[in-house]
């Protein structure tokens, strides 16, 4: 094994992924600075890949070499303990890296005739950071600063495009509903400060466990409202009222870049905070809150979808259902094996970020070739984009949970993780609703597939860098069962160190 | 145009019934600190600069070297580097959503708050 | 020393004056002066919290929320403006082209 | 290494042929299915293994190999075979090799996808049948209905959406329901795999701690229960059969032969691995006897007349599956030697023969582009040796003597009739036993009312003999059906072998 | 001699490999062998035929045979230790005579067919002779078998058979439909046959019917105690043998032809005669008579199940004799007189007569094919043409034809010196004596009998009355077509045998003069222990009283049987042995419309099919499709609309998402405020 990094390197290289994705994005400023009007796109969206597999290299070679793993001396915290590196920060950052570089990829040919190219980049860039580091936070400050720093270039790129009026609606719901959220989140936190007097998670986390001595009240309102603040995020119920326009109104990368990599982001965070913050008898039972948050979420998003006329809209009602899903990472967590079922969820969040990602990359396809965006549009695709249809039918057998792809073993094992906690009836439900995606995601395969072609229309030149973009996501969805193993392995084990 | 229209006047009717949501809120919120019982404030060292402190707080400084009482604290170092980068990402955000591209004119919209192109676009009423 | 239930009391009661003002207002810009009420209602409970566990965290933190409510302002004007060319009215209500 | 050779060749084959052209995609893909029938035979003449592989008898061709550790529990490529898989993989084989065939002449658009889709799923059915590990079972068991789910929506009849969403979702709820039920055993068993031996030794040896407030016993029940659940829809019991028949009256003639020949095999296989190896001691409580023998029966008798009153002859031969499938679940709620050996007897006795008489049908189907009893007769006028086939098949069917079928009824009804587990015995086996008398009927006043009499075809096509390659695989199977009822031992010897320890837990009679 | 017996299977596989080559030649679809695939067929049976006559002789030298041939399955089944399913062929004095029976039938049907199908050029022959090929096999097969298991195999292969050979000339509607018939109606018999076998097994562990370790034995011994079997349903092994032994009856009633499924057999004729002489008078529907008789003991240890068969027998031989006065074709009386004749030796079988019912299923077998062969070369002269009523004065032109005829219907009557008579009278006396002693049962089916007895003399007389006598009423009828010796020929030995085959077992002589003539009593009282006749008389439950001494009964009731049989022929002789009969039936009035319909059996079985069977089945299927289906169907529109409903709070309106959204949070707050205990 390479020797561990930190062994001679100084700590704060453990924030190397970081740290790329925030330099990439101030290059991105100085390069539009020398030449204003995107003189050249290509350098813009190489330099943005660049740096997200930069970022995923190092994130991946830390991981690899066991940085901030219990065996090579344990978690890193840096700056007082503001930030903490261990196994659940670099896989989050891994993921984020990679969604990230598939976005960025896949932006250059959508964007191929827009002006302010480098904005867009840049703030995808800036946002990558944000969520990198809400999954390093290790203090309720630091988490509502990258939030924000997560959310704010979110709002912008969501109204990305200025003159249509779906995308800055959407723009415009999701900045209020967040507006609102992070004021939520803001009194949350200010509620935990004022029953415990610290917002170190760790002290909090002290202080609670030792009796919050008739402050409970306090506490439990702020961790309700703290949860809130993640809801959000990760747009489960009742703080989801922003996903469907939102993914439904913006471009389509950025739809994909908010419902994989952000949604992720709200739930490393969320796992972090709640796992180490705040003790399970503190007051509030917050596995039972989650469990409501799964069941709801799960049970809205999924027959919500099922009669979507719009496949975008579908696949953002997909994605919330998802959330639910991977909600039960806190919602079956116990003391005793928690970290399986948090580690299962972990891994269920990396392999929906790709296939997710995938999809909406392949709407973006769709609509960069001017398919319109109801499933009697997609008709008989098959026919003219074979290899497109083929990758856009792994990612919705994989997204419903079906082998051979890699979303099969990820939805078994959370399913699997929940009975083994003995909350088999939420495993049920889990049941229930993936049966009833199976029905609304093989609408979409239906009509690549089985309906035959309405309209005579030609598809154009292929977009080369957003196809790359939609296979490569395929390939890693099928390599994810196969390849599971090392997923599973790594998430489970970080899951267990982060254990308090 | 009767200036009637210009006196900020307070709007009642009908869509004021969603607000009770809100004081549900504040009940409930209200109804839960009240139960609290909170010890005695610690209050503050005597003779302790505050705003030292807080200046020592926000940048991790060892406060063991420095003469003077001084107020504990957590760390912001962190928060205080990510705030700056937020600030950035808002103004490029606001000034990218706000830049007018040379499309749209919109003429001088600075001067009368945009009541002239309201009026010309939305014929006159409030 | 005033009991710390009343500053928590009047962060509350800030906070649900500025969800009142969002829910029944239909102008996007005095959704955002909602919006910066509840924050400043944060910041009310932080600062006292602060006096009361002797530390001045609180407060400190308190400054980093102005600084992002600042920040959100700043990007939700740019959103507002887009509206305003988009939509012709800063009316909230107005934009419902997205739904069900 | 020969199966993980199977398997593997299998789906390399898939992807060559679907990346071939259309022209040659059929023969390419028929010439390909013959390996695996090769290694399925090679396996069956080295085949050595005794006793049950989940009861600690020996497994052939065995491989162990460990594939992941999660939350506590290894997963592993462990797959091998005994007496009761080794005679389903050879029937896979074997019917889709001759599906394949069947399918030259009705298969004419997007042929290279059509073959590719087959052989995936013989792959992933060759999986379902040899892997000994839950979690890689479950893999293959949900991985045939994707390529099932295209065979039947895009190449089906009129209503193939429908019938394939339908498949699709009910068969899917199905799995999740059984996941769920095994799940909730294994993690109360002191097992660090899943391995299905390890897994049956434990609950044996009743090392089942309490879960959520339900003692051992009455979680076992609940775990059978959702098990069977699960299976029945596959197998399919009667109120979970409404898909079968839009289902194969959709599906093209191929398909609809894989489908009834091997796919239903799987509920009844993993019934009797799951249900009847694992928890015997629940299948034996007189309650819940009682109730599967009834549900066996009602699917004899109900399907059949279900099958009597039908005007299109594939959704006959689709419901007289569902009567022959109630015949194995009396075979093994019997718990005899005689009464579960039958029943494995008739999972492969009822592939070859609904095989035959669905491509019999679609050989006639490919003539007179009808299938309905009313718009023709006199078809043994114009096409004798496919009506001479489908008579012997039919006949087959019925359970004429010296044919496969008699042979696994016999010895289910043999069994059944002795059997202990079930309360009164004979009662439950004289009515089941009514259903060859309705199966008669049905079949003849199907075949009276379209074979013979003077020729006469509504529909306006020239209807002359069928090539060879139509007729070639009806012979084959005719073959395999008349060998399997003389000599019934071929296969019988090694399933009774297997048997005998399930049998011995509950100390059944003969 | 012994080297023999291992050729025994050559008997049964002989026909096979005919049937085979037959139908290689029929799937080659060229015309490979002479005579469309005869030749291989007659020489089969040949071959068949002496074998048997060379196991006969071997029998008659007192050796006997049971060996498995076959393990079928589960040699080495460890669950099924108790149970061999094997094949296995039983070689003794019952089964040599039947082997002997069958394969001269079938020599003599198959030369037969040579006239009948090939001469009037009948296409599709080698599927025809590749059928009689495997009927051939399949019923010799039956015949040998030493075990209940292998019994019912090739009792259903019989049936299919008969099902292929019916419905030959699947062209024509009328044909398939009677093979569909037959083949349900006996399929139904079968149903409760199988019940019994897999009942006998699962009781006694094996199936075999000679040795020690046979099931009849068993079944003797567990009456005694001495033998362990279980029993099944709670019920004590006597009424337990009683079910399992009417069980099996079920199969015989379907395959003989009784009441209540006699149906079938007339709507057979439509087969061609040769198969109707061969199948439906001398082989296929013995099978339900053999089996009895080759099961004889256990059914000797129930009285009840006798006493059953008895009341069958008799009531049959009566019911169908009535409806074969009616009759207008030739072949129907024939076919309603087997399933008449069947019912008398059901009757002997029931009343303890052993010896007489085989006696009577030897001549039967003779003089029935005889007939039917005659009404062959008839039908041949008549271009097919079958109604009596067309016929008359067939006498001069066909004399070998006639002469032949006439023996056979002086046995069927039951006239003193032919076949028939004696077989008849003995059935009688036995009935008689056992009755006399102590069941009065019997007494009934005797006088079922003894009515039956006129009934058959008048409706065979009447037959040849109006076919050969009077002046010919048709032109075809003044110049019958000439038929060859291939037909000829056959008629002229079976004619011999008709009059002569009384002669083996004259059991009236014996008791009068004490001379020992009745040798079939003597041949069927050798072989294995248990399947003697002395055997069984001593295990059945009959005990023989007499009126007044043995001869005396025996004299009498030769007296009255022969008496009531020349009324009949007298009646017959008189109306309707003028020149021109006229339709004497039609006096009976609504009693003939009556008896034409079969009593209205055809009516009330096809309407219980089509009136009750077929809608139950259609009230099945739209429950299933609307039910069924329709819960499934339901919970994805359920699903469906509850989504389209809750998408609907997604109002587009962001104000109400935030009300919501607040509204939620306070919910969630008060939830948890509760259940926290910081609440309230």
């Amino acid at each position: 094994m390479a020797a561990p990094l930190q062994a001679e390197a100084p700590t704060w290289t453990a924030l190397a992924p970081a740290l790329a994705l925030v330099v990439t994005g101030l290059v991105l400023i100085v390069v539009d600075s020398i030449d204003p009007d995107d003189g050249s796109p290509a350098l813009l969206a190489g330099v943005g890949t660049a740096g997200a597999l930069a970022s995923l290299g190092l994130a991946g070679w830390l991981l690899a070499g066991g940085t901030g793993q219990p065996d090579t001396g344990g978690a890193i915290a840096l700056y007082g303990d503001a930030l903490v590196v261990d196994g659940m920060t670099l896989f989050f950052q891994a993921l984020f890296a990679s969604v990230t570089a598939l976005v960025v990829v896949a932006s250059y040919d959508y964007l191929y005739d827009r002006e302010y190219q480098a904005e867009f980049y840049s703030l995808v860039l800036f946002a990558a950071t944000g969520m990198a580091l809400m999954a390093a936070a290790n203090s309720l400050s630091v988490a509502f600063v990258s939030l924000e720093l997560a959310s704010l270039p979110s709002y912008a790129l969501v109204s990305y495009l200025k003159r249509d009026t779906g995308s800055v609606e959407a723009g415009l719901k999701y900045f209020l509903v967040g507006a609102l959220s992070s004021a939520v989140f803001a009194f949350g936190i200010s509620l935990v400060y004022a029953a415990t007097g610290s917002l170190l998670l760790a002290d909090v986390y002290e202080t609670l466990a030792g009796g919050a001595n008739g402050l409970t009240g306090v506490a439990g309102v702020g961790i309700v409202m703290v949860a809130g603040g993640f809801a959000f995020k990760t747009a489960s119920v009742p703080f989801h009222f922003w996903a469907p326009e939102a993914y439904e109104g913006a471009p389509a990368p950025v739809s994909a870049f908010l419902s994989s990599a952000s949604k992720a982001a709200g739930f490393a965070l969320a796992f972090r905070v709640f796992v180490t913050g705040f003790p399970l008898g503190a007051g509030i039972d917050w596995v039972l809150l989650f469990q409501v948050l799964a069941v709801v979420t799960m049970t809205l998003g999924n027959f919500a979808a099922a009669t979507q006329e719009e496949v975008k809209r579908m696949l953002a009602y997909s994605s919330i259902g998802h959330a639910g899903y991977a909600l039960i990472g806190l919602a079956a967590f116990t003391t005793a094996d928690g970290g399986n079922v948090l580690g299962a969820s972990m891994a269920h969040l990396m392999v929906y970020g790709f296939m997710n990602t995938g999809a909406f990359l392949f709407v973006a396809l769709a609509e960069r070739w001017g398919i319109g965006r109801t499933f009697e549009d997609y008709a008989g695709l098959a026919d003219r984009a074979p290899l497109a249809c083929v990758a856009m039918t792994v990612f919705m057998f994989s997204l419903a949970g079906l082998p051979p792809f890699g979303g099969f073993f990820s939805k078994y094992f959370l399913f699997a993780g929940a009975v083994e906690a003995g909350f088999w009836w939420l495993a049920a439900v889990g049941a229930v609703n993936s049966a009833l995606s199976l029905f609304y995601y093989s609408r979409v395969v239906k009509a690549l597939w089985l309906e035959d072609a309405t309209a005579e229309f030609e598809l154009g030149p292929t977009p080369t860098a957003l196809y790359a973009a939609v296979v490569f996501a395929a390939v890693a969805t099928v390599l994810l069962l196969p390849g599971f193993g090392a997923v599973i392995e790594t998430a489970q084990a970080a899951a267990t160190a982060v254990l308090p | 145009m009767s200036d009637a229209g210009s006196r900020p006047r307070l709007k009642l009717g009908g869509h004021l019934v969603p607000g009770l949501a809100a004081v549900a809120l504040f009940a409930v919120l209200a109804a839960v600190f009240l139960r609290a019982s909170f010890g005695e404030a610690a209050g503050f060292e005597e003779g302790a600069s505050i705003t030292a402190s807080i200046g020592y707080a926000m940048f991790n400084v060892d406060t063991g070297a420095v003469s003077g009482a001084v107020v504990p604290a957590e760390g912001f170092v962190v928060a205080f580097v990510l705030i700056a980068v937020v600030l950035d990402v808002a103004i490029d955000g606001a000034v990218f959503l706000a830049k007018r591209d040379e499309g749209e004119g919109g003429g001088g919209v600075l001067a009368d708050g945009g009541r002239e192109i309201r009026d010309r676009l939305r014929g006159g009423d409030d | 020393m005033v009991p710390a239930q009343y500053y928590l009391v009047l962060s509350a009661a800030i906070f649900c004056i500025g969800v009142f003002g969002l829910l029944t207002r239909r102008n996007a810009l005095l959704f955002l002066m909602s919006v910066e009420l509840m924050l400043n209602a944060a910041n009310v409970n932080l600062v006292a919290f602060s006096l009361y566990w002797g530390n001045v965290t609180g407060q400190t933190f308190s400054l980093f929320t102005m600084a992002l409510a600042a920040a959100e302002v700043a990007v939700g004007i740019g959103i507002i403006l887009v509206l305003y060319r988009n939509f012709k009215d800063v009316d909230v209500t107005e934009a419902t082209t997205m739904r069900w | 290494m020969i199966l993980e050779a199977l398997i593997g060749v299998t789906f390399l084959a898939a992807l060559i042929v679907m990346l071939s052209p259309d022209e040659y995609a059929g023969r390419l893909a028929f010439a390909l299915s013959l390996l695996p029938v090769v290694g399925s035979l090679y396996m069956w003449a080295g085949f050595d293994a005794g006793g049950n592989a989940l009861m600690a008898g020996s497994i052939a061709y065995r491989t162990q190999i460990d594939w992941l550790v999660a939350g506590g529990y290894r997963l592993q490529w462990f797959v091998g075979v005994d007496g009761i898989s080794l005679p389903l993989v050879v029937l896979s084989t074997v019917l889709t090799t001759l599906a394949i065939l069947s399918a030259w002449t009705p298969i004419d658009t997007r042929q290279s996808q059509f073959y590719g889709l087959m052989l995936f799923m013989e792959a992933n059915l060759l999986g379902v049948f040899t892997a000994l590990d839950f979690f890689l079972w479950f893999v293959f068991w949900e991985a045939v209905l994707v390529p099932m789910y295209f065979l039947i929506g895009v190449w089906g009849g009129p209503r193939r959406k429908y019938a394939a969403i339908k498949f699709f979702v009910y068969t899917n709820i199905a799995s999740l329901v059984m996941f769920i039920g095994f799940m909730s055993l294994v993690f109360n068993l002191p097992v660090d795999s899943f391995g299905l031996p390890a897994i049956t030794g434990s609950l044996q040896a009743g090392e089942l701690s309490r879960f959520v407030g339900l003692d051992p016993a009455a979680l076992k029940l609940a775990a059978f229960a959702a098990m069977f659940v699960g299976f029945a829809v596959k197998v399919p019991v009667v109120p979970f059969h409404t898909w079968l028949p839009d289902a194969h009256v959709e599906a093209p003639t191929p398909v609809s032969v894989m489908l009834a020949g091997v796919l239903l095999k799987m509920g009844t296989y993993a019934l009797l691995r799951y249900n009847f190896t694992m928890l015997p001691d629940v299948a034996t409580r007189p309650l819940v006897a009682t109730v599967i023998a009834a549900v066996a029966v009602v699917s004899v008798i109900y399907g059949a007349m279900l099958a009597l009153a039908q005007r299109d002859l594939k959704r006959i031969v689709a419901y007289s599956s569902v009567s022959s499938m109630g015949y194995v679940i009396l075979g093994l709620i019997a718990y005899t030697g005689l009464g579960i050996g039958g029943a494995t007897f008739q999972m492969v006795a009822h592939g070859l023969i609904s095989g035959l008489m669905f491509m019999a049908v679609g050989v006639i189907y490919n003539v007179t582009h009808t299938r309905m009893v009313g718009d023709m007769s006199g078809m043994a006028d114009r096409m004798p040796i496919t009506v001479g086939i489908l008579v012997a098949g039919a006949f087959g069917y019925m359970g004429l003597p010296l044919m496969a079928g008699f042979a696994a009824e016999y010895f289910i009804f043999q069994g059944a009739f002795a059997s202990t587990v079930i309360p009164s015995a004979p009662l439950f086996t004289a009515a089941s036993m009514f259903g060859i008398v309705i199966v008669a009927g049905y079949l003849l006043l199907a075949m009276q009312r379209t074979l013979f009499g003077e020729f006469r075809l509504e529909t306006d096509y020239e209807v002359r003999r069928a090539h060879f390659h139509d007729v070639a695989p009806l012979a084959v199977l005719l073959l395999c059906t008349i060998a399997l009822g003389v000599a019934p031992d071929i296969f019988f010897t090694m399933m009774a072998d297997a048997i005998e320890p399930v049998v011995a837990v509950v100390g059944g009679g003969a | 001699m012994a080297g023999l017996f291992d050729y025994t299977p050559a008997v049964v596989l002989l026909p096979f490999l005919s049937f085979l080559i037959a139908v290689g030649v029929a799937i080659s679809g060229r015309d490979l062998l002479p005579k469309g695939g005869a030749v291989p067929g007659i020489a089969a049976t040949a071959g068949s035929f002496l074998l048997s006559v060379a196991l006969a002789v071997a029998v008659a030298g007192g050796e006997v045979y049971n060996e498995t041939v076959y393990a079928w399955a589960g040699g080495a089944v460890p669950g099924t230790e108790g149970l061999e399913l094997t094949f296995g062929v039983l070689i003794d004095p019952l089964s040599a005579l039947m082997l002997v029976i069958v394969t001269l039938v079938a020599l003599l049907v198959h030369v037969f067919s040579l006239g009948y199908m090939n001469d009037e050029g009948e296409t599709g022959l080698p599927r025809y002779y590749a059928g009689l090929g495997l009927f051939t096999a399949s019923m010799l097969g039956f015949v040998v078998a030493d075990n209940l298991l292998m019994a019912f195999v090739f009792f259903e292969l019989v049936g299919l058979c008969s099902y292929l050979l019916i419905g030959f000339h699947f062209r024509e509607p009328g044909p398939p439909s009677a093979a569909k018939k037959a083949f349900l109606v006996t399929r139904f018999g079968d149903y409760f046959f199988l019940v019994g076998v897999v009942a006998v097994l699962a009781t006694f562990g094996t199936g075999q019917f000679a040795g020690p370790e046979s099931f009849p034995v068993f079944a003797e011994e567990a009456l005694h105690g001495e033998h362990a079997v279980n029993t099944f349903l709670g019920l004590g092994e006597e009424t337990w043998f009683t079910v399992v032994g009417l069980l099996v009856l079920g199969g015989v009633i379907g395959k003989s032809a009784q009441f209540p499924l006699q149906t079938w057999l007339p709507d057979a004729m439509e087969g061609p005669t040769p198969v109707s002489a061969l199948i439906h008078a001398a082989t296929m529907v013995a099978a339900g008579v053999y089996l009895v008789a080759r099961m004889y003991g256990f059914y000797a240890v129930s009285p009840t199940a006798l006493g059953v068969i008895a009341l069958v027998g008799g009531f049959t031989a009566l019911f169908a004799g009535t409806m074969g006065i009616v009759k207008r074709e030739l072949k129907q009386v024939l076919a309603y007189s087997t399933i008449s004749q069947y019912g008398y030796m059901m009757l002997a079988l029931g009343a303890g007569g052993y010896v007489a019912a085989t006696f009577h299923l030897l001549t039967h077998a003779f003089f029935k094919a005889l007939l039917f062969l005659g009404a062959g070369s008839v039908i041949i002269a008549m271009h097919h043409n079958e109604n009596m009523w067309d016929m008359g004065g067939l006498k001069g032109r066909m004399p070998v034809t006639y002469y032949s005829f006439l023996a056979g219907s002086l046995a069927l009557a039951g006239i003193f010196p032919f076949a028939g008579f004696w077989s008849k009278d003995e059935i009688l006396y036995e009935t008689l004596v056992h009755g006399l002693g102590g069941q009065p049962l019997l007494l009934v089916g005797y006088v079922f009998g003894l009515l039956a007895v006129p009934v058959t003399a008048f409706y065979t007389f009447r037959m040849v009355f109006l076919t050969f006598h009077g002046d010919a009423r048709t032109e075809q009828a003044s110049s019958p077509e000439p038929v060859g010796w291939n037909v000829k020929g056959p008629l002229a030995v079976l004619g011999v045998l008709a009059a002569g085959a009384g002669v083996v077992n004259l059991a009236p002589v014996r008791v009068l003069t004490g001379a020992h003539v009745d040798f079939l009593h003597g041949w069927l009282d050798a072989g294995f222990a248990e399947l003697t006749v002395h055997h069984y008389e001593e295990i059945d439950p009959y005990s023989s009283a007499y009126i007044g001494g043995e001869a005396t009964t025996v004299l009498v009731g030769a007296a009255v049987s022969l008496g009531l049989a020349l009324l009949g022929l007298a009646l017959a002789y008189k109306l309707y042995a003028v020149p021109t009969p006229t339709e004497h039936t039609a006096k009976l009035g609504s009693v003939r419309d009556l008896l034409y319909d079969n009593y209205y059996q055809d009516e009330y079985q096809v309407f219980l099919a089509r009136r009750v069977v077929l809608p139950l089945a259609r009230a099945a299927d739209t429950f299933d499709r609307s039910v069924v289906d329709g819960a499934v169907d339901a919970t994805s529109s359920v699903s469906l609309f509850s989504g389209s409903r809750i998408r609907r709070i997604q109002t587009g309106v962001v104000s109400n998402y935030a009300a919501l959204l607040t509204l939620g949070l306070t919910v969630l707050l008060v939830l948890f405020g509760v259940l926290g205990g910081w609440l309230l």
